[in-house]
């Protein structure tokens, strides 16, 4: 073992990690065969709502699992989509009356896979209905490219999604919801160090003592460009006007904001970068209406981390205060 | 060649797939995310597993357990791509119990035009495509001309490796490697590599296992 | 800048923070005179409780601060002490009808500015009681020094004595109560990497490529030994023998389980390590009754873990699954 | 010395231990947790502050300002510890206008008893107290024989310097240091380094501003 990391073999990474998720947390199931971790109790009366992708997130997407968030998560390996059948059994495993929602992060292996999975699905008479999140601006769109990545915005359309699921929508309402939430939600991020996927032993990218990644992605991808690192207030700076630009959001508009650490990086930071974001947009007359800091969407074990701002109206607000149980997303109404 | 035949090869294929995952893991670490040397040797341990102590009798047989096979332990864009070029090719093709080079050419065609619905890359995108495509073609225009399986696959190898290097061309506009953009260039596709490594390990064991006048 | 943090300057990373801390929970408020982040809205009928000590461990100790557990944290500078003046405020600013508790960790530093504190609020009338957490069986005990350092345990020793409190119990019982869970409660870590303290700018210490530091403090003060790294198993083997044999537990016995980050351990490892302890447990015969996986008394920036087990009675019992709503220890009953 | 002239004394003893940070950083990062030069620095900028532009009738006043500031804004165990040291000291002492090394020598002996009975250690446990003990035992000696004001304060902070040193060769038995064990032998104390800093620079002070004949 040359890297260093609590772990047995890398092969059994996800296996024993999600174990152990499933242990600490007494109202999920764990299948340990399709990587799925649901609900103990599922409620058929209201829309099922799935999301997953590739391990190396914590605690997404199992963390967000409960009642007024999402009902399974499906585990893929570190950094790859599960497979399709893993999705398909998840479909089946938890499908009620009401269809079911899968929430994906952009990504083509994800894409595939669950789109793949859901066709299945459909064939044997579950209604499925999928929602795409793109919200990291760190990647510009452009006629190459097929969008942007999905990132920590996700975990807001989990909320949303889950909210109005459990205000008892119908599927094609809860659909639009979390379509809302992911058309008016945006996010960038920066990395002071690289992750190291487990099986591959050393880090994905090589960084100088003063370097940062700006604009990376949860799974080490370039971001934007490689620089000198700033203070917290520089940083706070730049990506509040760049999110702000990005959203056309004016003075006045209400926003959700997501501190979010990419793994390594201590609460101590992230709550001082919170500082420096809410300073920043009470500057511009943006008032906060919550906020949320913390590991939400990781990149195993990197430093560094990603603002998210939702743009929000008297609907999403509403499903934002909705209760939620979901470990890693406890809201209390 | 019969499916046991057919079979053999692939279990060769697999075992050289597998042992190929540290090579694979550094071109994916380069310009993606470091996992596809890992998710090709999940997919082909779940494949000699699958294949090792069956008995087939349709060619079509083997094909269909491997891409299931790969569907389902493998995750990750590969797993459903590599999964699609074993499966596609044979839905709906006749049940054979021989594979001629024509069989092949046609279920890998299929395959390729499936990936290329499902994945929309073409080639120029970087990816597995820039591979397959002069594979599969190449398989094609070796038996219109009537060759050998020998040659066929020899062919259908070199023109895979061909497609591989022209990868280190191009900017990818497909998968994680996207985002590396302008720095890309220079380096190869992961995907393409690996379709590369598998047309390449199915000439060799045609070399060395069915004897020329077959 | 030479170390890679997300700060402003060095000697404004504990102002900053807690802003940060308080402007994201708004069920506290912050004096930033005296560093006291406080509840909200305090309940004068019931014992109050305040902890606190050195910066640098977040979420302790504010993110205790909730109804369950904590009135008010006393946040020191990094990993030093709050003043006694600082203390003497809070105990001012918070106290009730019933007196408080202070819960302390056992450092020279803490020990002294907490008791010298309490000594003035008592000249004024406030009745105060102290608590001494020393749960770290890496620093064996002897005549030469002064006890066991308190490191994560002490988190069990909040929850138990706010539950207490909350329940309505007038001083003595709540001391009571926390004394029996500091005295039920052993813990162990080990790190892999450093921490770094912002004001110092460089690792506290160095380790090699594969070494730990077995039994490491949460301010980076050396463990039992120097060493190799091991897997989790090997390590889960090694730190529940060693904390079995000191809490003198017997085969079922039931325990209340803490498997504690040091700040840089991403989540991943973490949930895998708990499936390690829990099967190491499993082995032995003894049945956890309530397991926390997270991070809850970190070392600023540094790598490991450390696995804190409390012993449990009818009574811990109860009051662990008291309802507790301080955001990094919801227990919901 | 009258209460402008300690004052100015401890000004120019703040600057100097402001100035000291990094070294005692260094020190407390050794056999420490590294904050000892930052928490000293913090105090001592507040004691600046302090005195800086106020005027003092009583040197008494010097003493409680400087001891109150310290226990105010320095936490850490050298918050409480060198509070004391001011602090103690002038609790029921007669207020004087003009301090003699006797009046220096009585107060920080009996800061020194309670800093003692406070912090529970004694000379060998490598703490302050190695340093302050010598040293306040030195200014009583001084003042007991009759020496001059340089001579006692110079002989005070030679024998903190020899208190310092001889902490290199003792086992931690309080702070942080104690979980060093065998290791921090060799190495020397942080509080006991600003101990002696702190006299050698009264010492300093004394040198160059008071007349030899005063
Ligand atoms: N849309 C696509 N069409 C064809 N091939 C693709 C597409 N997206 C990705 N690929 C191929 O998949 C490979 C990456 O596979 P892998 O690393 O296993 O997946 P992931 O991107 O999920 O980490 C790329 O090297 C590329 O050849
Ligand atoms: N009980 C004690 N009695 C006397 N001096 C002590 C005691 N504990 C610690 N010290 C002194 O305090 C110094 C450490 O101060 P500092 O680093 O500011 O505090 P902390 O230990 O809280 O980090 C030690 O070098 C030692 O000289
Ligand atoms: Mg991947
Ligand atoms: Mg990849
Ligand atoms: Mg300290
Ligand atoms: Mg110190």
């Amino acid at each position: 073992m040359d890297m260093k990391k609590i772990i047995n073999r890398p092969e059994d990474v996800v296996l024993e990690m999600c174990s152990g998720i499933a242990h600490a947390n007494p109202d999920v199931v764990w299948n340990p065969k399709y990587k799925i971790i649901r609900k103990k109790s599922l409620n058929p009366g209201k829309v099922t709502l799935i999301s997953g992708g590739g391990s190396g997130h914590e605690p997404a997407h199992a963390g967000y699992v409960g009642k007024g968030m999402l009902d399974a998560a499906i585990c893929g390996d570190v950094f790859a989509s599960p497979s399709q059948v893993q999705v398909y059994q998840g479909l089946r495993e938890t499908a009620g009356e009401k269809g079911t929602l899968l929430i994906v992060k952009n990504y083509s292996g994800d894409l595939m896979n669950f789109s793949n999975a859901a066709a299945m699905a459909k064939e044997e008479g579950i209604s499925v209905e999928m929602v795409k999140v793109e919200d990291d601006i760190a990647v510009m769109d452009s006629l190459y490219t097929v969008g942007r990545r999905g990132v920590a915005g996700t975990v807001f359309v989990h909320k949303i999604a889950g909210a109005a699921a459990e205000k008892g929508r119908d599927l094609s309402q809860v659909c639009a919801a979390a379509q809302k939430a992911a058309d008016n939600v945006r996010t960038i991020g920066f990395a002071y160090s690289s992750c190291t996927v487990p099986a591959a032993g050393t880090p994905t990218f090589e960084l100088g003592d003063t370097q940062m990644e700006y604009g990376v992605g949860i799974h080490g991808e370039p971001g934007r460009s490689r620089e000198n690192m700033q203070t917290a207030d520089e940083m706070a700076h730049r990506m509040v006007t760049q999110l702000l630009e990005d959203l056309s959001l004016e003075k006045g508009e209400e926003v959700a904001l997501l501190v979010n650490g990419f793994g390594a990086t201590p609460l101590q930071e992230l709550y001082l970068m919170n500082y420096s974001v809410n300073r920043e947009l009470d500057k511009r007359g943006i008032p906060v209406y919550r906020e949320f800091v913390g590991n939400y969407m990781t990149s195993i074990d990197m430093e560094g981390c990603s603002i998210s701002l939702l743009k929000l109206d008297e609907e999403l607000k509403e499903l934002l205060d909705f209760p939620s149980t979901a470990p890693y997303f406890r809201v209390d109404g | 060649m019969n499916a046991r035949q057919v079979q053999q090869m692939f279990l060769c294929v697999a075992e050289k797939m597998v042992a190929s995952e540290e090579f694979l893991t550094e071109i994916d670490n380069k310009i993606g995310d470091g996992d596809h040397g890992i998710g090709m040797a999940i997919g082909f341990k779940g494949v000699y597993q699958e294949l090792e102590n069956k008995t087939y009798t349709y060619v079509n047989e083997v094909f269909h357990a491997i891409g299931m096979t790969m569907l389902c332990v493998m995750g990750g864009a590969s797993g459903v791509l590599f999964g699609t070029v074993f499966i596609s090719g044979i839905v709906n093709y006749p049940e054979k119990k021989e594979f001629v080079l024509e069989d092949f050419a046609n279920i890998y065609v299929k395959s390729l035009n499936a990936l290329k619905k499902r994945g929309k890359a073409q080639v120029g995108d970087k990816t597995m495509i820039d591979a397959l495509e002069p594979a599969c073609l190449g398989l094609k225009k070796a038996a219109e001309e009537g060759k050998s399986l020998h040659e066929g696959f020899a062919y259908a190898a070199a023109e895979a490796k061909r497609g591989m290097e022209y990868t280190k061309e191009c900017k990818a506009r497909f998968g994680r490697a996207k985002y590396y953009g302008e720095k890309a260039i220079g380096l190869q596709d992961a995907g393409a590599t690996s379709v590369y490594l598998i047309f390449q390990a199915m000439s060799d064991w045609v070399n060395e296992n069915i004897s020329k006048e077959a």
